[in-house]
């Protein structure tokens, strides 16, 4: 595995509203991220100086929307034809997979500036549409036909690691706490509110019905209630993420040209991916950690010539609460089993040691899944240059890292940023 | 056999719908496969031949309980209040397949435990209302 | 626009049977692929060679299979997990995508080698079926609503070159009657036959039946019959390619490190990739050529330091014959409204001086859209290895080029051969 | 208007369920887009403004006429013995649209020329049997 022949560093990045957008199509919400990127870029940039088009994550718009051929579609609402434009796709790592590859053209030497998008528009289809959609990310003849859901293959993952680790539902909880809590402070997420807001909110809403009250004394305890289904067990409607509309869009340039869009470049240290069968059942009875994640990681700290120890703020891929523990020991921010300590003892919060989703995460933010790799990226980026309000981790990090996977865990992209 | 029923995810949906389970075993590492591959996933030989797991039995390595389940499912009569599970069951040659877990109480998922052991017990749908089309696929119940 | 920072070369090919395969799903079509360019690579090849991991290209297996993230699925049958493994969409350009990609990669200094595929199974669907999952890679909205199809959308196309230049549809013909002349010679192809046997058969047919015989006196005739009907005025049936279950495989690595796996490596002289918006009327009048092609040619030409004269064999994207004739002149074969006259003279044939579609094209080979692409290069492949059998091109042609265009034209890209 | 009711493919289609086509026009280089955009086409300024197309004319610039067609067109009747023509209109203020011809012979292509007058007709669709969901879509009639 090599080095990058060429240095590449985030110039400037942007974001749709993330949430039920339903008086905006797939082409508005590109534009409305397109445009809050290029508000983003210090010197301001022009189609024109992006010779490398468009890198486009989406996982399905075909089934969502009926749509695909995204790549040149997207590229010509913002006036990047007739130049490349290309879209990716590994379900939920869409984006990530995008960004990776807009990454490697431009330190092959062939461009000097790329923009990279992330979109998606779930919400056009009922949910039972939107879970028919998300079946194809899974292996559709030896999972689905099965009856295997997507929040059933991680409840999979989570009976595993409740078994293996002792692992509890009150850790998974506290991880939707610790998300909502961030996410309130994030002006785009879907859902921006505290679980304690969202349980007081339920609760005048029944006192206002004339209803009996429920006692909750905390948001454990609204956590533990029948307000809190069972979607797959022994995961709730609030260990899973949600449904979304968004978009995002990062634009890439070689670090030898980033100075005359802005004098904060923040380059990619390290980028690693790494893929596994898509089946659950054909892991080799690996379960409780993702082969892809550690694949991808290793990758992108070798590259970087960094450690877990060294990243001060994580994007991980909280599609479900369960997934945002096994990434934090799959990154090695934790070992096998010990992820839960770290959150229970408040590290992962903005004020912690290792603050992991600050924006809100998929959890509170939402998950418009071709998007996600790449708002994560937004965050990371915001969060080094030191521009993310009241979300802002303290001590002015210099070094962040994004997560990003797909399906339940056949593939995955790890980047390493650094503020230079 | 391997020329005239050669190793392929359509032979192995085909033995399915006779209520076959079948793997591959690789001639060259000993390596079994579920479902069967025409090229070992151990050791990459293309040497592997059809071998029938139908018989064997397993223990469960982890599993769910669906209560927002698939369309399919839902139209079956699964719901919030009537859940189905599924998991995964590694069998006692090694193999490991996901498949609907029946005769299990999905209501109480404590009484589900990993670990315990389960024997392969197809599940068979009507495609169509006249019952003609049938589809059948992996169940386990328990042992 | 730069150079490829490092040399990049085609070290072994291959592909499996076109048609349509009822006894193979996707992920046995794969395998049969792998394993025939496996069979490619003079001095073999393991997957532990691979470092680059896959780049697959598919157009839409969410919508013809339910299928998605297909990256990785594949990856994982023939052993390149838990490396890398991206899946690329531009329509019928998804697997040129992917090739392309795959090169700058290796260029990129990251990966000495790399697995390029490309697949597609179309035939699970009925032809309505096909019809609408096609329709997703027009626009759906501003297109496919008020009618176009994908014959319609070339049909478009083929009127608009009637009208400017005064092509007609015996042009399109003697495209048809050449490309299945090829095919005749392949024995992966769909419809191995040439038209005339294809007319022959007809009779023989109609003769048993008792009916009356046509008196078709040549395939124009036979062409210019009710036997062949209008799918999309000005547009036949025999004007389209097929409906196609397949899939090809192409193993690429670093020029440095090509001889490890043969002694006669083809070197990727130049690549180029272009885009459009994807709608017709979105193109500033443009319905005689396609601007993306136009495009990504220039990048390749310029790149390999070449001029469309250096051409010795190509392989171009007939979707529908009058593609094959747009292609021939945004390539630089002819010029605008002159390819048809090159087609006439017999220059285009296996024996002419620029042999186009030697395996018998889209048109006779078959068109599993995504398969489309890598497709092309095996072709190529063949050609300049001098393995091509019955359809050899004589002389021992050193340079070709391949041209996969995806929709209607939103996306093209052109790659430039030659061997070391 | 524009901050009540943004360029946006999503108000454009509003428009259109209306029988309005409409565009834009860039208040800095005087270009039309149709469908609208917020970003020009041509200069790539978001200094765009809503742009009534409804009462254009233009010519023919491209067409087909249609024998296999769409689902949708299907069901509406449409065969191989009677095709729909559909092809590009150039307004006569620049912009180009995609539409379904109406009031053309598409059995006889030969009498349909490009480069002839058409004007605006659209196309309402029942979506449902009771026709209370209506779409409409671009079409064309000639002058
Ligand atoms: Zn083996
Ligand atoms: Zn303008």
């Amino acid at each position: 595995m090599g080095k990058l022949a060429r240095e590449v560093s985030v110039i400037g990045a942007g974001i749709s509203k993330f949430g039920a957008i339903n008086d905006k199509l797939l082409p508005d919400l590109w534009v409305e991220a397109y445009l809050d990127a290029v508000d983003h870029v210090d010197n301001g940039i022009e189609a024109k100086d992006i010779d490398g088009g468009l890198y486009l994550g989406n996982f399905t718009a075909d089934l969502f929307n009926g749509q695909g051929h995204l790549g040149p579609m997207m590229a010509g609402l913002v006036g990047l034809t007739p130049k490349g434009a290309t879209r990716f796709e590994g379900a939920c790592a869409s984006s990530g997979l995008a960004f990776r590859h807009a990454v490697i053209a431009i330190a092959s030497g062939l461009y000097d500036v790329a923009c990279v998008g992330g979109i998606e528009k779930m919400t056009s289809l009922p949910t039972a549409g939107v879970t028919e959609a998300l079946a194809a990310a899974s292996d559709a003849i030896y999972e689905a036909r099965v009856g295997a859901t997507f929040p059933g293959l991680y409840a999979n993952i989570a009976s595993a690691h409740f078994k293996k680790h002792g692992t509890t539902k009150e850790d998974l909880f506290r991880v939707a706490i610790k998300n909502h809590e961030n996410g309130s402070l994030n002006e785009k997420a879907q859902m921006p509110y505290s679980i304690s807001e969202i349980m007081n909110k339920k609760m005048s809403k029944i006192k206002k019905r004339g209803g009996e009250v429920p006692d909750w004394k905390d948001e454990f305890e609204f956590l533990n209630s029948r307000s809190n289904p069972v979607i797959a067990y022994p995961l709730r409607l609030f260990d899973c993420s949600l449904i979304t509309d968004g978009a995002a869009v990062v634009f890439l340039a070689a670090s030898d040209v980033a100075r005359k869009f802005t004098d904060t470049p923040i380059k990619i240290a390290g980028t690693g991916q790494g893929s596994a069968n898509i089946s659950l059942h054909d892991r080799d009875g690996m379960y409780t950690s993702f082969i892809a994640a550690k694949t991808a990681a290793k990758e992108a700290y070798a590259m970087a010539d960094m450690e877990p120890d060294d990243i001060q703020v994580a994007e991980v891929h909280d599609c479900f609460t369960i997934a945002e523990l096994v990434a934090m020991e799959d990154l090695g921010f934790a070992e096998p089993g010990k992820a839960a300590e770290l959150v229970e003892q408040g590290e992962t919060r903005i004020t912690g040691s290792i603050p992991i989703n600050t924006d809100g995460g998929l959890k509170s933010k939402g998950h418009p899944v071709g998007a996600t790799g790449t708002g994560q990226v937004v965050e990371i980026f915001k969060q080094l240059r030191g521009i993310a309000k009241d979300r802002q981790v303290g001590g002015g990090p210099e070094i962040g890292l994004t997560h990003n996977l797909g399906g339940s865990g056949g593939t995955c992209v790890v980047n390493v940023f650094q503020r230079e | 056999m391997s020329t005239i029923h050669p190793i392929t995810q359509h032979n192995y949906l085909q033995y399915l719908n006779e209520k076959k389970l079948m793997g591959s075993k690789c001639k060259d590492c000993g390596n079994v496969d579920l479902p069967a591959r025409a090229i070992c996933s151990k050791c990459l030989s293309i040497n592997t031949a059809w071998e029938d797991m139908t018989n064997e039995e397993g223990t469960l390595s982890t599993f769910s309980c669906v209560h927002v389940g698939t369309t399919r499912f839902v139209k079956r009569g699964y719901n919030m209040k009537n859940p189905y599970a599924f998991g995964v069951v590694t069998l006692d040659n090694g193999a490991a397949i996901t498949g609907l877990l029946v005769g299990v109480d999905a209501r109480n998922p404590e009484s589900i435990n990993i670990g315990s052991k389960f024997k392969v017990n197809f599940v068979e749908t009507e495609l169509d209302e006249e019952g003609t089309m049938k589809q059948v696929d992996v169940g386990f119940s328990p042992v």
